[in-house]
């Protein structure tokens, strides 16, 4: 589904990604670990269109979508999480969700202006949807709460919600168990996995290796912005260079 | 508690009761002619709307301290419209919806005057402003009449005085403000009928701090003359930078720099600088037989005694306003109409801009006489002719 | 009088003018380089300058060197009262909150000097006499070369104060990062005052230097501010050479404008190429960085 | 949404009934002014308090579009209507072309670039003396009329401009309310996380940026059709800056906090005359005092100030609980 082709990422003499390829199967969760400063989050950046790589080329189910800018990759089908949740905090819960519908909605300045019925039409169907969508990360209850007022687990939940409301076919998720405790971690794969099940991909950058090890299909590990090796989580677990990355040298 | 509450409404009674007899006790007071001022005492031209507002408030005390007109005292409302139309437009309509006065004097610029004469129009309230402009009262407007020299009589001094010097290739350097451009056309305008040639027409905004490329434009043409056309403190710079380019040729100013400002600032450069000017500024040089003589050593002398300054003719469009309209209103009249043709009717009134005569096709009054030409040496004005 | 000294004359009055920019725009540099913040202000120091320089020379009747000394140091100190009590109490500002307090600064301070000192121009004294110099069929009067010789002696001490000095160091530290600096244990507080009276300062020695010339009023501080601020732009908000060559770019090509094309537009002109160089190198034309600002 | 309905109901009632208890006057006069100023700072504040963008050039739209409405139904004859909206579609044009640019830019680049526009359009309107009139100002332009209604008393042109005022406070709440205000709002917050949920933000930028030219543009034409005369010192820097401050003042974000600021500081002057030489002095301070202890500006205040009532009123605050 997205194919990863030698990407290669220079910041000033620095190489942050030298050559990384690897790919995600439509239907499977792919995990991508390694320690801190690996590169990690910067292949996200790129692959997002937020950096741009300095060498390679990503497709998304055949297609080139190479440096475009993150508005156009959403309208191809893939969105992204992030570390640090980025909640439109001034935002009810519900409208943050809302914002997510943008792309599935159309009404323009005049229609939104004077209320026309198709867009008065459009805005319950949008209203709608936010709620079952809250209702599918179990945060219903918090619907006209204050984003930034919502804690911090719950505004995890809020994010996938809103990501997931762009009807995405891939989701990229940047660490998502950070700042989570173990409970809320735990609900966190239960929902990763009711997201496969709607049919969406996944990939997630995560530390958490318990969790990755238990929901991911494929492991992708990185360390100092090269591959090091790629498998299911048993081959993982056992791949000798892996061990020694994590653990330094024996 | 009863009683202390009827005491106390007892003596509150009393004392309401006893306010209410001062003021019934008192002698109708006579209704005062109410008059409505707009100066731009703020804002960018403040130079103008300052002395005007001192002057205006000034002879209104004087006329009051007299008796005021016709036993009536003047009351002389002031708005300052800092320098902005739209504010100008607000406060005229003010003074006449609210403080229903009979008759407007200013706003200080051509902008403002402009901006305020449909109102007026409407309203038929005569309205004397005191900006410079010729295109306030020409065309004829019923209402609407000026008391400061329009700058066509200004030009058509400087114009004189060159042809008398056989000098026929003129540069202009204009500010690019409501006086300079409005400077500019007239110099344009007139240029053909002296037979002037401009070499070179250009211009400098009010707040610029360098006019050299513009004179070494000049200096490279066949300019005889140089008129530079603005207010302070640019005139003071076009004079600096004159001097530094070593530019030779006569150099003239306008009369919105008649005042001993220029002068301090401009410093040496100042030096035989010419321009026409108001006979304010000269007013103790002229013959004692001279029709302003009496007028303006008036006002000279009573600025400073209030103010610590000299009078300049800026303050003096502000005097000849007030005075105009006194004169308008001792023939007895006091409506709006009855003033307006009053006004009309004045001839040969002796002011600090000029002799003032109006008619039904001219709100001006003037004549070039209004100008005299000075010039500057050793810091101070010399007449010229 | 031929073109060819017609030209000398527009590029020795431009650079004179462009020196002036510059000096300005060094000003802004500083406090931006320090602490991200554009002061709209900075203008406002010029004026003040200028002013304390009339207000102490022309109604004290000090000697012309006292004056400008203090005039200097009044003018520093408005600077950091400005940084006191506008700017360190904004805790958590956005770009917009500073743009705004900078702005209302700027107003404030132009009206208090309109109440204290009036509305009229002044002048000061020229440093050393008006004798018109000439140079390549060019002139010059004495107060110009003061002002190049100003401006190199800033950027030679710029430079050594950034580069040699404990608290130019400092300086440095806080512009690449100032929570990074503040953890090694640099005062970032103090620093930023110490930005913004250094701006000042060289505002208002750049508003008296050039108050002979151009005169000052109260209201002088705003064109000359987005001056200053253009050449900062142009010259990619450096704190040295940059910022000096926007300056000098900037004076020239305003005096060509005039000269050549039209006197009228010239200001026009000069903010059309501020529009250009924004759109199209945000990072300035003489740095080769990347930028944020985009 | 109902509840929105009625408090604008509420307000335009308000608004359309001021002139019945005021006997006419000058004060009716200056709440012309006071509309005009609304839909200026209803203009500014789709920018800056929904999408986050400032812009210190907002008079020059204004400028450009007292000017066109003024040139061309003066100098060229045409009818005031079709005057109108040639300027406002010119204008919307001028800014749909010059926003891309111009709102790639952030920050100080943003308020400078704009600035810098500003200055341009003032420069021009200045200069072209030939057609503008220059700074001498241009004068007779007609006043508006619909078939035999001529808007020629302050009470008519009261009607007319507060009708447009309230059309554009009305049309700006629906649209703060709907998925394009969410889109801006979202923008605001965090541009970064707003596009990666699909949303265009330089277009909607540009489409804001846009329809703020156009409003201002409106304004500008109403403006010089009441007034009748027009001279580029009403559009320069500082209306921009008093714009910003009517903004700042009234609320970022808030519609109707948009129209207390223009109302505020239009009717301020006229009840402090006494301040003259100091009004400069107290516009800085409040931009400074407001951005610093009420950065939401006097409906924040209100706002806090109701909570702080209720909370007192220990009966109402027990039920709410």
């Amino acid at each position: 589904m997205l194919d990863i082709h030698g990407i290669t990422c220079v910041f000033g003499g620095l190489t942050a990604l030298d050559d990384v390829s690897f790919s995600a199967r439509a239907g499977e969760i792919t995990g991508v670990i390694g320690p801190n400063g690996a590169g990690k989050t910067t292949l996200f950046n790129i692959i997002t269109g937020i950096y741009t790589r300095s060498a390679g080329r990503i497709t998304l189910e055949g297609s080139d979508i190479s440096g475009l800018p993150p508005e156009r990759l959403t309208r191809l089908g893939l969105v992204r999480t992030f570390q640090n949740i980025e909640l439109f905090g001034k935002m009810s819960v519900l409208e943050n969700v809302m914002v997510g519908l943008h792309t599935r909605s159309r009404s323009g300045f005049i229609a939104c202006a004077f209320k026309l019925p198709q867009h008065l039409r459009e805005e319950r169907r949008i209203r709608e949807q936010a709620q079952e969508l809250l209702e599918f990360v179990g945060i219903a209850d918090l619907a006209d709460m204050a984003a930034a007022n919502l804690p911090f687990g719950k505004g995890r939940m809020l994010e996938i919600a809103r990501a997931l409301a762009v009807q995405p076919r891939i989701m990229l998720m940047d660490e998502p168990a950070a700042g989570l405790n173990s409970r809320e971690t735990w609900q966190l794969g239960d929902l990763i996995r009711k997201i496969r099940e709607t049919g969406v991909t996944v990939v997630l950058v995560e530390h958490d290796m318990e969790l990755v090890m238990d929901i991911c299909d494929t492991i992708v590990v990185l360390n100092l912005g090269r591959k090091l090796a790629e498998g299911t989580p048993r081959q993982i677990q056992e791949n000798p260079e892996v061990i020694a990355a994590y653990l330094g040298d024996e | 508690m009863k009683t202390r509450f009827i005491r106390i409404a007892t003596l509150l009674l009393a004392l309401f009761s006893s306010v209410g007899a001062a003021i019934a006790a008192e002698p109708v007071k006579i209704e005062p002619i109410k008059i409505g001022a707009l100066f731009s005492v703020t804002g960018p031209p403040s130079f103008l709307g300052e002395p005007e507002r001192n002057t205006a408030q000034m002879v209104v005390d004087e006329i009051n301290k007299t008796g005021g007109i016709k036993g009536r005292p003047l009351e002389l409302v002031i708005y300052d419209t800092t320098g902005d139309p739209t504010k100008a437009v607000q406060l005229a309509t003010k003074l006449i919806k609210d403080d229903k006065v009979v008759a407007i004097i200013g706003p200080s610029t051509t902008g403002e005057t402009m901006a305020v004469k449909p109102v007026t129009e409407k309203e038929q309230i005569p309205l004397i402003s005191c900006a410079a402009g010729s295109k306030i009262t020409d065309p004829v407007n019923p209402w609407t009449f000026k008391t400061a020299q329009n700058d066509t009589l200004a030009v058509a001094r400087i114009f004189e005085h060159l042809q008398k010097r056989k000098l026929d290739k003129v540069a202009i350097l204009t500010a690019s403000d409501g006086f300079g451009a409005s400077g500019r056309e007239q110099l344009k305008n007139q240029a053909t009928k002296f037979g002037m040639t401009l070499t070179v027409d250009d211009t400098f905004g009010p707040k610029d701090t360098d006019m050299t490329a513009q004179l070494t434009k000049i200096r490279g043409s066949e300019a005889q003359a140089i008129i530079c056309w603005g207010t302070n403190p640019g005139p003071a710079v076009v004079a600096k930078n004159a001097r530094q380019l070593g530019i030779k040729l006569p150099l003239f100013m306008s009369h919105g720099v008649s005042s001993k400002k220029f002068i301090e600032l401009a410093g040496e450069a100042a030096e035989g600088i010419i321009l026409p000017s108001g006979q304010v500024i000269v007013a103790d040089l002229l013959p004692a037989a001279a029709p302003q003589k009496k007028a303006l050593m008036a006002y000279v002398q009573d600025y400073k005694k209030n103010f610590g300054v000299e009078g300049d003719h800026f303050g003096g469009h502000a005097w000849d306003a007030v005075m105009l309209l006194k004169k308008a209103l001792e023939q007895g009249a006091d409506t709006p109409a009855a003033i307006r043709d009053q006004l009309e009717k004045i001839s040969g009134f002796a002011g600090i801009g000029g002799v003032f005569g109006f008619s039904a096709a001219d709100h001006a009054g003037l004549t070039k006489d209004a100008f005299v030409l000075v010039e500057i040496r050793n810091k101070d004005w010399v007449l010229v002719d | 009088m031929d073109f060819s000294q017609q030209l000398s004359q527009y590029l020795l009055s431009g650079l004179a003018t462009g020196a002036i920019y510059a000096l300005i725009g060094l000003g802004f540099a500083i406090i931006y380089n320090s602490t991200g913040i554009i002061n709209f202000a900075q203008g406002e120091f010029v004026m003040l300058g200028g002013m304390f320089g009339v207000y102490f020379y022309t109604i004290h009747q000090l000697p012309l060197v006292a004056a400008l000394v203090l005039a200097v140091l009044c003018a520093a100190a408005s600077g950091v009262m400005f940084e006191r009590l506008a700017i360190r109490p904004l805790r958590r500002a956005t770009p917009l909150g500073l743009v705004i307090i900078t702005i209302g600064g700027s107003i404030l301070v132009r009206g208090i000097a309109m109440l204290v000192w009036g509305k009229d121009t002044h002048a000061l004294p020229t440093f050393s006499g008006d004798e018109p110099i000439a140079l390549a069929g060019a002139t010059l009067l004495p107060q110009h070369l003061w002002i190049f010789a100003l401006t190199v002696l800033l950027i030679v001490v710029n430079k050594l104060f950034f580069q040699y000095t404990i608290t130019g160091k400092a300086l440095r530290a806080c512009a690449v990062n100032q929570r990074a600096a503040g953890l090694v244990g640099i005062d970032v507080r103090r620093m930023v005052m110490f930005s913004f009276l250094l701006a000042s300062g060289m505002g208002a020695l750049a508003g008296i230097i050039v108050a002979p010339l151009t005169m000052t009023s109260y209201d002088v501080g705003i064109m000359l501010g987005l001056k200053g601020f253009c050449a900062a732009i142009i010259g990619g908000m450096s704190n040295g050479i940059g910022t000096v060559l926007g300056g000098l770019l900037l004076g020239v090509l305003e005096a060509l404008g005039a000269g050549l094309i039209s006197s009228g537009y010239k200001d026009a002109v000069t903010f059309v190429i501020l529009l250009l160089i924004l759109f199209l190198r945000p990072q300035g034309l003489f740095s080769s960085g990347e930028s944020e600002r985009v | 949404m109902r509840r929105e309905l009625i408090k604008f109901a509420l307000f335009a009632a308000v608004a359309l009934a001021v002139p019945a208890t005021i006997k006419g006057g000058y004060l009716l006069n200056v709440l012309v002014f006071v509309g005009i100023n609304t839909m200026l700072a209803v203009a500014l504040n789709l920018l800056l308090g929904f999408a986050g963008q400032i812009s210190l050039g907002q008079a020059a739209f204004y400028g450009l579009g007292a000017y066109l409405s003024g040139i061309l139904t003066t100098t060229y004859g045409w009818n005031p209507w079709t005057a109108m909206a040639v300027a406002a579609m010119a204008v919307g044009l001028l800014a749909f072309v010059i926003g891309f640019p111009i709102l790639k830019l952030k920050g100080h680049y943003l308020a400078m670039a704009t600035l810098g526009f500003g200055i341009i359009i003032y420069i021009v309107l200045n200069e072209y003396v030939d057609v503008t009139g220059g700074p001498s100002g241009f004068s007779g332009v007609p006043g508006l009329g619909i078939g035999n209604l001529h808007f020629d008393s302050d009470l008519k042109s009261y009607y007319l401009v507060w009708t447009m005022a309230l059309l554009v406070m009305l049309l700006a709440v629906n649209l703060t309310q709907s998925r394009i205000g969410r889109a801006l709002r979202a923008i605001h917050d965090s541009e970064v996380a707003a596009r990666v949920l699909g949303v265009n933000a330089r277009l909607l930028k540009v489409q804001v940026f846009t329809c703020s030219a156009v409003i201002s543009c409106l304004a500008g034409s109403l403006y010089a059709h009441t007034v009748t005369f027009i001279s580029p010192s009403t559009f320069g820097f500082h209306f921009s800056v008093e714009l910003l401050t009517m903004v700042i003042i009234g609320g970022l974000g808030s519609i109707y906090g948009s129209c207390l600021g223009a109302a505020l500081l239009t009717l301020l002057p006229e009840f402090l005359r006494t301040f003259q030489d100091y009004d400069i002095v107290v516009y800085g301070l409040l931009l400074i005092v407001m951005t610093m202890f009420l950065p939401g500006g006097l409906v924040q205040g209100f706002e806090m100030l109701w909570a702080g009532i209720r909370r007192l009123w220990p009966g109402r605050a027990g039920q709410d609980a």
